[in-house]
């Protein structure tokens, strides 16, 4: 069966040439998501503690905010010079195509802002053995929500003012990856917390937490990509 | 699929309905009194919640109404993008804002009732928040359905929109029974029959059947709206290009 | 049931009757709404499809 | 890439037509654009598709890549039906639309490499730069896509032609090719149709006025009744 993954590798690759030969789009996204993290502190004071409780909540609102404008333009320039088109009338089944795009949107989008994470944390006083766990959490819930941008994007592909209705289709959706997301930080703090009070095992609260994230991903993984295929389909129709 | 073709005919379409509206406002109005006064002054308060269970009577009736409507649009989007009928996407952007007001309402009326008894107006429990995301969604579809600069480009994104929405159902009607959350489990549609008193049960269905056909004469008259309001564009297409 | 006891709704008067009243006047808001919106796509229709009578009826 | 008969047995044991249209009917934004029409096309045959702005030549190329649904009727291309599965009809054709399909921030080499995966080809460098070669913009195999002129990027999205051979792609779907090209491009494309229709390729061009090419038939859209002048 090459004729199924070779053109899936071709995107993955063209896309990722395309973001290392012109990395403004990431550098502006990787800015914008350090900009926000450090203007938070800043605004609310020095309080460590008080940091520490809000840095789940922050270190993922500017995930979100970073990725979706980057996710609004995942296929405006496929669609505007034809590239979409000719990927309907390739023989290999659309829904793969996009599978690819969305994996390399993840790692051209997301993997930077995972990578730049535990700098944050340890500004929030995020302990570093935390980290791993955090990260866990920022990857997976990043999937989810580059599924769920995709979607999004091919949906309101050719609409007025497609940012906006992006956005207006993300929020909802997103909604249970950010609290799940959240939630789970949070756990890993309480876990952390226990775990030295009582020096016995953790208690695992993130765990549950991590794998209802899991379970999320599973289901947009399988749902997203046919979705943002017809949708694409149908936008150029 | 019949039916749909059936009313596909417009003037048959509006013949059929403009039967319906005036039975589906009568019955609204005659179930509106009644629930009314059953909600008011027939019914008990109850010996936790007291007077504000008086509540319940608009905030049930309008969350079953709010997803009962979401599903009704799915199953048109499913119509629509399987065998393309106009009529079907018609009937899915008429729902769309009755729909949202009946969300509204849940989230509203909930809202009133939660300061009282949990003594907070919002709490992020997962019903609340599902049926917020609903609400979203509805939103969404209105904005996406009517975000083209032809109208009818919106309608298959929108539709699909509709679909993968569609989870939230489950999770709306199950998060009670599946998350601890502060909001009460549910006590009307249970497998083992329902565990409310039958004096609080009848002002429930009574306002929901008032509701419903409110509703119905709603969609039946922004239906023939849209269709109206197709034919003026055809109309003025059809100028243009002459 | 008493009159005022009607009113007062044991003392959650202000909760029972908002939401009654946010709720009505939603629903209100969206018929009104339709039946504003029906009206003027009627008349659009019309001036379309019969021009002529509608000159006739304006003189 | 060889030709592979054993996954389209249906290939040769049908009635030999390459291209097969039964009562075909499209319609765009509400409007009736193509209505019953019947067409053969064989292997080795050249269509010219004309009609003015708006006439639906574009709609029905995109329409026989399964782009557009139809309304009305059905085709096959090289004995399969349109309602087949999509990858064995989309394995019959090459499609040139109106848009280049150039990736703008990859260079000339890449951006062809892409849209020849996308094609199921497994092709080499010497294979790029012969049908860059044949095009004449062997010089620009490593400029960045959007640094190139309009002409030059049309002869970019030409190039796939040169790769698409009639044993594996049997029917070319191109749409108003001689648009931004100079006469050398013209006639380099001239060339390149003639000698893959010559090996039993089967091609619809697309264009209004005049086609400096002698085709086998001539589809003339936008007029009623619509036939087929052979």
């Amino acid at each position: 069966m090459r004729g199924m993954f070779q053109p899936c590798f071709a995107i993955m690759l063209a896309d990722i040439r395309s973001a290392l030969r012109y990395p403004g789009d990431i550098l502006s996204g990787l800015s914008f998501f350090i900009m926000i993290t450090t203007l938070v502190p800043l605004g609310l004071g020095s309080d460590q503690g008080e940091l520490a409780r809000i840095a789940p909540a922050i270190i993922w609102i500017a995930v979100m905010l970073a990725s979706l404008p980057q996710m609004d333009r995942l296929f405006t320039r496929h669609a505007k010079n034809g590239v979409l088109e000719q990927m309907l009338v390739s023989p290999a089944p659309m829904a793969m195509l996009m599978l690819a795009k969305i994996l390399t949107a993840w790692v051209i989008i997301i993997l930077p802002l995972v990578l730049a994470a535990p700098v944050l944390g340890l500004m929030f006083g995020l302990p570093f053995h935390m980290l791993a766990g955090v990260l866990g959490f920022l990857a997976m819930g990043g999937l989810c929500l580059v599924l769920i941008g995709a979607m999004a994007a091919a949906l309101s592909l050719g609409s007025r003012q497609s940012g906006i209705f992006t956005a207006i289709i993300v929020l909802p959706l997103s909604m249970p990856v950010l609290i799940f997301g959240v939630a789970g930080i949070s756990a890993i703090q309480t876990d952390h917390a226990m775990a030295g009070a009582s020096t016995g095992a953790s208690t695992g609260a993130s765990t549950g937490h991590m794998m209802l994230l899991g379970a999320l991903t599973l289901v947009l993984l399988v749902l997203s990509p046919p979705v943002t295929a017809a949708a694409i389909r149908f936008s150029e129709e | 699929m019949m039916m749909f073709d059936y009313l596909a005919n417009p003037t048959r379409f509006r013949k059929i309905t403009t039967a319906i509206l005036p039975v589906a406002v009568l019955v609204s109005a005659i179930a509106l009194a009644f629930g009314l006064y059953l909600a008011f002054l027939a019914s008990p308060a109850d010996y936790q919640q007291g007077e504000t269970v008086r509540i319940m009577y608009i905030h049930v009736p309008a969350a079953w109404m709010a997803m009962m409507c979401y599903l009704l649009m799915a199953l048109s989007a499913v119509f629509y993008l399987v065998w393309r009928h106009p009529l079907a996407d018609i009937g899915a952007r008429a729902m769309a804002l009755p729909g949202a007001g009946f969300a509204l309402i849940t989230l509203l009326t909930g809202s009133f009732w939660g300061r009282p008894m949990w003594g907070t107006w919002w709490v992020w429990d997962a019903r609340l928040t599902s049926m917020l995301i609903l609400f979203f969604l509805y939103l969404g579809y209105m904005a996406l359905a009517d975000g083209f600069e032809r109208a009818e480009r919106g309608s298959k994104p929108a539709s699909l929109l509709l679909l993968v929405g569609v989870i939230n159902l489950p999770i709306i009607k199950f998060s009670v029974d599946w998350w601890n959350t502060l909001h009460q489990g549910s006590s009307v549609l249970r497998l083992d029959g329902p565990s409310i008193d039958p004096a609080m049960l009848k002002p429930l269905l009574i306002m929901a059947l008032a509701m419903l056909g409110w509703f119905i004469a709603i969609t039946i008259l922004r239906m023939n709206t849209l269709i109206m309001r197709r034919r003026i564009t055809n109309l003025e297409s059809r100028k243009s290009w002459s | 049931m008493v009159m005022s006891h009607f009113f007062t709704m044991g003392g959650y008067a202000f909760y029972v009757w908002s939401s009654w009243a946010i709720g009505m006047a939603i629903l209100i808001a969206i018929t009104w709404h339709s039946i504003s919106h029906a009206r003027i796509t009627r008349n659009e229709l019309d001036a379309l499809e019969h021009p002529k009578q509608q000159r006739d009826s304006d003189a | 890439m060889t030709p592979s008969p054993i996954h389209h047995p249906s290939v040769q044991s049908d009635t030999g037509n390459r291209l097969r249209i039964d009562d075909l009917a499209m319609m765009r934004g509400g409007m009736s654009l193509i209505e019953a029409l019947h067409l053969r096309l064989d292997a080795g045959q050249l269509m010219f598709l004309r009609g003015a702005n708006g006439s639906g030549k574009t709609t029905f190329l995109r329409g026989l890549a399964r782009l557009i649904p139809i309304t009305q009727g059905q085709f096959a291309i090289n004995g399969i039906i349109n309602t087949a599965d999509q990858s064995a009809l989309m394995r019959q054709i090459i499609l040139i639309g109106h848009r280049n399909a150039g990736l703008e921030h990859l260079n000339v080499t890449d951006s062809l490499r892409l849209m020849a995966s996308l094609m199921d080809m497994d092709i080499s460098q010497q294979q790029i730069i012969a049908a860059l070669d044949h095009m004449g913009i062997t010089a620009l195999a490593h400029r960045q896509m959007n640094q190139l002129s309009a002409g030059q990027q049309r002869r970019v999205a030409l190039s796939r032609l040169v790769l698409a051979a009639p044993q594996t792609h049997r029917l070319w779907l191109i749409d108003e090719p001689f648009n931004a090209l100079d006469d050398a491009a013209i006639s380099q494309l001239c060339d390149l149709i003639t000698t893959y229709c010559h090996h039993g390729g089967t091609a619809i061009i697309s264009g209004h006025g005049h086609m400096p090419l002698r085709p086998d038939a001539t589809l003339t859209l936008g007029t009623k009744p619509q036939g087929v002048v052979t």
